[in-house]
């Protein structure tokens, strides 16, 4: 049943277009290893206020690393709020925090359809879980603040993410991403946390080659390695020294807890990282 | 597949090897779920449901859209009229009919099903008895093989019987059809009961659902294209099906009183001794 | 401030507010007195600072994002725009009532020009979409199906790239010449082989073209517009052929090749400002208005009478590609030409941006 | 179907509705029902005016895009014509049920297209407003509304008036306007390519189909030799319908 | 908001709770140990029309269907894997990559190979809980990469796995640990056709389905199972206690929440060549090698609770000041007097958790002879045959 408030294109299905030297992309991206230290991210720019009309907005773009079928994560992220609740909902001691991620059409080799897929949800879910630890809720009873992002450009292209099967990997990636922007736009809409609170990223990667034994990196581009065993997201209060957020998702031997420990560890790093850039952004647009 | 009604002309049988005025074996139980204030468990032949009630209780916060599967096919304006509202919604599962088909929220069929139910019980529970409440009723297909809406209405009667929800009077139901189709436009035909899936998807056919041993009929769903003249005869087995039916159910619950009883659960006297204990 | 307080029936000093206090407490008036400055040597300027036939700025940014075919960002004051567009392959196999039509691969005629627009308008090669509810303002929140402004704009892109026939449908065709074993071609007539050797049309390129607008600030459409026509002109497609042992289309990468676009439309809105809000129209005399060009959010709650007038002066003589007028009587004939003057003028900035 | 057929209307042709029109021409059949002024949802509730709601749903299957694009031109027309003002918080509901639309063998009809059909819009107008004016809602004017193409017919481009869907095709350029009783131009819709000078000369073509000066009793035989002006004469026609219906109305008398 | 059905309990009563289960043992509303899970019944093999099917009913009447449902789908391929599939990449981590490949260019990977419904009723299936239900426990099946290889046919066809998890009662408690353990027991049930095709040819099957072999292989000597499905465990902390299967009043109070999904390692040459061994292990739960495969925190609705007003602040005792009223919250002492706690009045916690608790949690699942043990040790009792 096509959607009938959008415009559907032709009745009869298209198909992205397939490349001749698919076989040969992988190697290609296997070949070219990561560049930067282990336990160094990315850069990224932070920049607050892009929507005036919004109560609190946000724009973060990842340094693109010019490798093939990567390209930089870009979000931008609206805070409309607060705002009292619809007359209809139920009387709320706190602010309701409902958060919305939105994948573009464009963002990613295959198209995306406007409806949000389950996966979409489930980051939203996340992020909810990241923010409501950070927001002081109990300051706006009855009232409600809406978080939207928008994904406008994604981690990797997805044909690649899904031959490696590893689309939770970029999933990460984006909220870890996603948690950073929103909470710099709540600071934006002048709404309080207890600290301001970052996603960070780190995983078990095994890097191509025989001998080359498993290793945690931060901030990972799965592309760049042959696999990844596992890998957390987090999200993290450095002043608190808190995590309102943790996401791991692999294959660890329970033997060695000690793998476990380490991967929050650098995931935790990870996000300090991304705190010293949101709040030299913030204190940027103060001053 | 063609169903073949020339075996039925010869051996006066149908395909399943019952004769025109049988019922496939019907197995109920009620009480099957801890947690619900009442539950009933009912198979038609390969039909299976599981029927869950809830209520009367305040009626909860306005799920989104409140279509699909939240809680569809309301009845009565809940929260302020004077009346509970019945709220029927109905999960078929995706592995209850032979092909898995995935049957998507709001899906019409489901929405109409829902809907006929939440009217069929609103009009025979003592609604007026619970203002400002909710009777949610939520029932599960676990396997359908025809006469599904018929064996919906059964296990919603079982459920609010086990949920102590004062009603008029048992609502039974089942269905009839007729042994030749519409376009075979033969006077011959005879009716027949309780139609399996096969015969549902041959043979006109409709579902009856009738109010205790009167001929009262508080549902009638004839979705198919029949001749008006061999309509009586289809109502008037099925009328009488719904009174087998209503037969097998009052067993079921008898059983189950007397079981509570004897157990001990609740003691005899209070407004019981009139049930007989044999 | 003072104008401000005397406009609003002059309440006790005590009692002033900042301007952007009363350009939310009552709008119209303050809007109107801006409007109507009390010396004549003032110029009329509008809560935005700008004159009333002074339109924002414009911004154009081309292929800031490497996944889709085609991309680009518009900014126009508030506004912020980004289109996408990306190219998917339709196989005429899947095309319903497929007409294969008789034309060849070489003939570059007027009639085969013709037969392109219809083919993107038969297949529906063309499928532009808007999306607000990104939070790009107060009023646009996501969860909620398509709001009718965002409806009634997807609908009015699409009818304009058909109307205008901005893309050459003829770049979207892949054809196929099947040939034929050389052993067979020596034994076969001549023309027979012609016959046989006939290239084809296999599949098409359909364009998705996805607006995603991150900031909104009134007049979308010229926007939305600008960042489409940005958007295409910077759309590559890879170059695609039929294989037919595989019975698909494969693609290579690099090589790419731009669409072939038609001219330079570009979207002019205004937006007609009256004296009384309440005023019954039509009594035209009497009722003073101004004509705003390119409204901002807070104009546009204020006017009911819109006009949007595409224009393209790529030619020596104006073309006007379009002309959308609703909701008032105010613009007559004379100011509708008046107004394409107008729109000419907006054209040469957006060339401008346009980088071309 | 051609194009040349004077149009055909029927007022009060739904029992149940305030007010109800079917009209047909060049081709189309569109039925309208009023209601109101009515009570409005407090969504689309305006403290000083009256809300007009438009609904059309094509002559099959379910309204998309296109029908949105629809409602909203002839809702933001039609609230210049009615006395909003004269209603504040109430609706007043048009919907409008495209019967029959001109069988076109060229376009293939089979997939819904979400580009405007600008050969409609007229019809749509012209019923909605007589649906109004059967409904009895107060109104400042009349409106009329007319399509115009401008077809090149071998070299030379001629202006069509009402184009048939063959016509809207191959035409160059297609306008569809609108005018109030007061000679106002109320609605400008233009899609294709053409110049200042075409767009004029449409103008012309339009304002004449729709506001010919309203004959007197006496000015009857100037229409009837009058007719080799172009288009029907929608104003007289919109005229004549009323007086029809007043009569039929008042027949008892 | 996920795992938070609007919890109705006053802020004393959060406050008893919350003060309850700190003790040391804690007290819990129904008298469990910490680690002690709600005694449940559970049968198998339930519903004939599916390949496995499995219902668990706990004592506090929550009761949970699951069936499962094979077909047979065609592999989607790249044009030219043939080229892809040489004869030594046989070895199945490879192959999982290469089928990964194969079916990248069509855009879709092996995930697509499960599907998993989750129906709670009175919840939309597009319900954000109902959602995130769902994709914790694919996300749990598939991370283990064992699962997907099981649904390899052949190069050419796979099965396609149908899960539905349907919870019948009314959602009592946060239904998470339910739903995992029917889960698990509906899959060990599960068996799929014998394959009689030999190679990549179209497949066709034994229509017998007594030879039909179990999805998850039993050892044909012990009849035991080799590896085992994952299991997710639903774990909170609380004060200093860290308690398993909450309650739903007991999640209302909880510091912090986590879904833990661990699996069996198991490895299938083992349970062939040492089946002495197993069965010594069999003696001795802390044999099986748990893995790790995935955590997520699940937002305790404790954050949602109202909190209580302390006498101190309470206008009605003629105090002058009230906590979080608008007037004085920006003022520091309001901040003070907030954050500060009060003994007996309840507070909704604030900010997240510390590594370390959440580092304990993950340990207790995990450790030799841990709760992870205990449950399936418990499950294995099941009859799935």
């Amino acid at each position: 049943m096509a959607d009938r408030r959008r415009i559907n294109g032709p009745p009869g299905s298209t198909i992205p277009p397939v490349f001749e030297d698919d076989a040969g992309q992988p190697e290609i991206m296997n070949g070219k290893g990561r560049d930067r230290a282990p336990n160094t991210i990315r850069k990224m720019f932070l920049k607050t206020g892009v929507t005036p009309s919004a109560s609190g907005s946000a724009y973060l773009e990842f340094e693109d690393s010019g490798k093939s079928g990567v390209s930089g994560l870009k979000l931008s992220c609206t805070v409309h709020g607060p705002r009292s609740l619809p007359r209809s909902s139920p009387f709320s001691p706190h602010i309701v925090l409902s958060a919305h991620i939105k994948y573009a059409p464009f963002a990613t080799k295959q198209r995306r359809g406007y409806l949000r897929d389950p996966s979409e949800r489930d980051l939203g879910t996340h992020l909810e879980t990241a923010l409501r630890g950070a927001i002081i809720a109990d300051r706006w009873p009855k009232s409600g603040v809406d978080i939207i992002i928008s994904i406008i450009e994604g981690d990797q292209d997805r044909e690649t993410s899904k031959s490696q099967g590893d689309e939770t990997w970029d999933m990460m990636n984006a909220l870890s991403g996603c948690i950073t922007v929103a909470s710099a736009a709540l600071a934006d809409a002048g709404i309080d946390c207890v600290d301001t609170v970052a996603g960070g990223v780190a995983a078990l990667v095994q890097d191509a080659g025989e001998d080359s034994t498993p290793r945690i990196v931060v901030d990972p581009i799965p592309s760049d390695h042959e696999k990844v065993l596992g890998a957390c997201c987090i999200a993290y209060l450095p002043t608190r020294d808190e995590v309102t957020n943790l996401w791991f998702k692999g294959d660890l031997p329970a033997s060695d807890a000690g793998l476990y420990t380490q991967l929050v560890e650098n995931g935790m790093q990870a996000s300090r990282n991304a705190n010293r850039v949101l709040v030299e952004c913030l204190g940027e647009a103060t001053s | 597949m063609p169903l073949d009604t020339s075996t039925y002309s010869l051996a006066l049988l149908r395909v399943d090897g019952r004769r025109w005025n049988e019922l496939r074996r019907i197995h109920a139980q009620i009480r099957t779920q801890a947690a619900a204030d009442g539950s009933s468990y009912l198979e038609m032949g390969h039909t299976k449901v599981m029927c869950v009630v809830t209520g009367p209780s305040e009626p909860g916060p306005r799920r989104g859209g409140a279509g699909g599967t939240g809680g569809g096919g309301g009845v009565g304006a809940g929260g302020q009229s004077k009346d509970a509202e019945v709220v029927v919604n109905i999960v078929i599962a995706g592995f209850s009919s032979v092909d898995r088909k995935r049957r998507g929220r709001g899906d019409k069929r489901t929405l109409e099903m829902q809907s006929t139910l939440a009217n069929t019980l609103a009009a025979t529970l003592h609604t007026h008895l619970f203002p400002h409440s909710q009777i949610n009723i939520s029932l599960h297909v676990l396997s359908q093989d025809g006469s599904l809406l018929a064996a919906l209405i059964n296990a919603a009667t079982l459920a609010c019987v086990d949920a102590g929800i004062p009603m008029t009077d048992y609502v039974t139901a089942c269905t009839a059809g007729s042994t030749s189709t519409y376009a075979a436009n033969d006077e011959g035909a005879d009716p027949l009961l309780d139609l399996n899936h096969q015969e549902e998807q041959e043979l006109p056919g409709l579902t009856v659902a009738t109010l205790g041993d009167s001929d009262k009929v508080v549902a009638l769903v004839c979705e198919s294209r029949v001749q008006i003249s061999r309509l009586e005869g289809m109502l008037a087995v099925g009328v009488d099906g719904c009174k087998q039916v209503r037969e097998i159910l009052d067993q079921v619950i008898k059983a189950q009183g007397q079981k509570m009883i004897l157990d001990g659960t609740v003691d005899k006297g209070t407004g019981l001794n009139d049930m007989d204990l044999d | 401030m003072a104008t401000a307080t005397s406009s609003t029936g002059a309440p006790p000093p005590s009692l002033t507010f900042a301007r952007p206090v009363f350009a939310k407490l009552s709008p119209h008036p303050y809007l109107l007195r801006t409007l109507s400055p009390d010396s004549p040597d003032q110029q009329p300027t509008r809560n935005n600072g700008r004159s009333p036939q002074q339109s924002r700025p414009i911004q154009i940014n081309t292929s800031s994002l490497s996944q889709a075919h085609g991309s680009s960002l518009v900014r126009t004051g508030d506004t912020t725009v980004i289109c996408g567009v990306r190219g998917e392959l339709l196989p005429v196999t899947s095309i319903p009532q497929f007409r294969p039509h008789n034309g060849t691969l070489y003939d570059q005629d007027e009639d085969d020009e013709q037969r392109a627009r219809k083919e993107l308008r038969d297949y529906d090669l063309l499928v532009p979409n808007i999306e607000l509810a990104t939070g790009c303002a107060p009023q646009f929140l996501p969860g909620v199906p398509p709001t009718t402004l965002a409806q009634t704009l997807s609908t009015r892109v699409y009818s304009l790239l058909h109307g205008a026939g901005v893309v050459d449908g003829r770049g979207l065709r892949i054809w196929y010449t099947p040939e034929n074993k050389k052993e067979e071609g020596d034994m076969d007539v001549k023309e027979e082989q012609e016959e046989e050797q006939k290239p084809e049309v296999v599949a098409y390129w359909v364009l998705y073209i996805d607006l995603l607008f991150v900031s909104f600030d009134g007049n979308p459409f010229d926007a939305a517009w600008a960042a489409v026509l940005a958007a295409l002109r910077d759309t590559k497609l890879p170059v695609a052929r039929w294989d037919p042992d595989r019975e698909m289309v494969v693609c290579r990468k690099g090589g790419d090749k731009g669409l072939d676009i038609r001219g330079l439309p570009v979207a002019c809105s205004a937006a007609v400002f009256l004296e009384k809000e309440h005023a019954e129209v039509g009594k035209g005399e009497g009722n003073r208005h101004w004509v705003l060009l390119d409204p901002d959010r807070s104009e546009e709650g204020l006017c009911k009478e819109v006009i949007t007038v595409v224009v393209d002066c790529s030619e020596e003589e104006t073309r006007v590609r379009s002309i959308e007028k609703q909701g008032g009587t105010v613009l007559g004939r004379e100011l509708i030409r008046g107004f394409i003057g107008v729109a000419e003028g907006r054209w040469r900035e957006v060339k401008e941006a346009t980088g071309i | 179907m051609t194009v040349t057929t004077a149009p055909e209307a029927a007022l009060g042709v739904l029992p149940r509705a305030d007010g109800s029109a079917k009209y047909s021409h060049a081709g189309y059949t569109v039925t309208a029902s009023v209601n109101g002024p009515i009570e409005a949802q407090r969504r689309d509730e305006h403290p000083y005016e009256a809300h007009v709601d438009v609904i059309v749903r094509p002559a099959a299957g379910v309204g998309g895009t296109r029908e949105r694009h629809l409602e909203s031109i002839l809702q933001s027309s039609l609230t210049q014509i009615v006395l909003v003002k004269n209603f504040p918080r109430s609706l007043v509901q048009i919907v409008l049920q495209v019967e029959d639309a001109p069988e076109n063998d060229y376009v293939n009809t089979k997939l819904v297209q979400a580009s405007l059909n600008f050969a409609i819009m007229p019809a749509l107008f012209q019923t909605s407003v007589l649906a109004l004016l059967s409904a009895g809602v107060p109104m400042r004017a009349t409106a009329t509304a007319t399509a115009v193409a401008i077809v090149s017919r071998d070299g030379t481009k001629t202006s069509v008036v009402d184009p048939s869907p063959r016509d809207v095709e191959i035409a160059r350029s297609v306008h569809v306007l609108a005018f109030t009783s007061h000679d106002e131009l109320l609605l400008a819709e233009s899609e294709g390519d053409f110049t200042v000078q075409e767009w004029n000369h449409v103008y012309e073509t339009a304002k004449d189909v729709c506001c010919r000066p309203v004959p007197t009793k006496e000015g009857m035989e100037m229409i009837l030799d009058d007719e080799h002006t172009n288009g029907p004469d929608l104003r007289h026609f919109l005229r004549s319908t009323m007086e029809n219906k007043v009569a039929s109305d008042l027949h008892w008398k | 908001m996920t795992s938070s059905q609007q919890v109705l309990l006053s802020p004393a009563e959060l406050s008893y709770l919350h003060s309850s289960l700190s003790l040391t043992p804690p007290i819990r509303p129904d008298g469990r140990s910490p680690t002690q899970y709600r005694p449940l019944s559970a049968e198998t093999g339930i519903l004939p029309g599916t390949n496995g099917s499995a219902r668990i009913c706990f004592a506090d009447g929550t009761e949970a269907i699951v069936g499962v449902k094979a077909e047979v789908e065609k592999t989607k391929r790249k044009w030219d894997d043939d080229a892809v599939y040489t004869e030594n990449s046989h070895n199945d981590d490879e192959e999982q990559q290469q089928d990964g490949r194969g079916e990248a260019s069509n855009g879709n990977g092996n995930s697509d190979w499960v599907e998993l419904t989750v129906e709670i009723p009175g919840y939309r299936d597009d319900d954000p809980s109902t959602v995130f239900l769902a994709q914790m426990l694919s996300e749990a099946l598939l991370a283990d990469g064992g699962f997907i290889k099981k649904l390899r046919i052949n190069r050419r066809f796979h099965w396609k796995l149908y899960l539905d998890i349907l919870l019948i009662s009314p959602p009592l408690s946060y239904p998470l640990p339910l739903l995992s353990l029917t889960t698990h027991l509906a899959l060990l049930a599960t068996r799929l056709p014998r394959l009689k095709s030999e190679g990549d040819e179209d497949p066709f099957f034994d229509d017998d389905w007594a030879a039909a072999p179990y999805l998850y292989s039993r050892n044909p000597t012990t009849k035991r199972i080799a590896e085992r499905p994952p299991v997710t465990l639903l774990v909170m902390a609380v004060g200093g206690n860290i308690i398993f299967d909450p309650s739903k009043e007991e999640l209302a109070v909880a510091d912090v929440a986590l879904a833990v999904s661990i699996g069996d390692a198991t490895t299938s040459q083992r349970s062939q060549g040492e089946d002495d061994r197993m069965d010594v292990d069999s003696g001795n739960s802390g044999g099986r090698n748990l893995k790790l495969l995935s955590i997520r925190t699940v937002d305790p609705p404790s954050r949602l609770t109202p909190p209580g007003v302390a006498n101190a602040a309470n206008s009605a005792y003629g105090h002058a000041q009230v906590v979080n009223t608008g007037a004085n919250q920006k003022m520091p002492e309001a901040r003070q007097t907030e954050s500060e706690a009060v003994e007996g009045v309840w507070k909704p916690p604030r900010g997240g958790a510390k590594a370390i608790v959440m580092g304990a949690l993950v340990q207790k699942v995990l450790v030799r002879g841990g709760v992870a043990d205990e449950v399936l040790d418990a499950l294995e009792g099941v009859d799935t045959s």
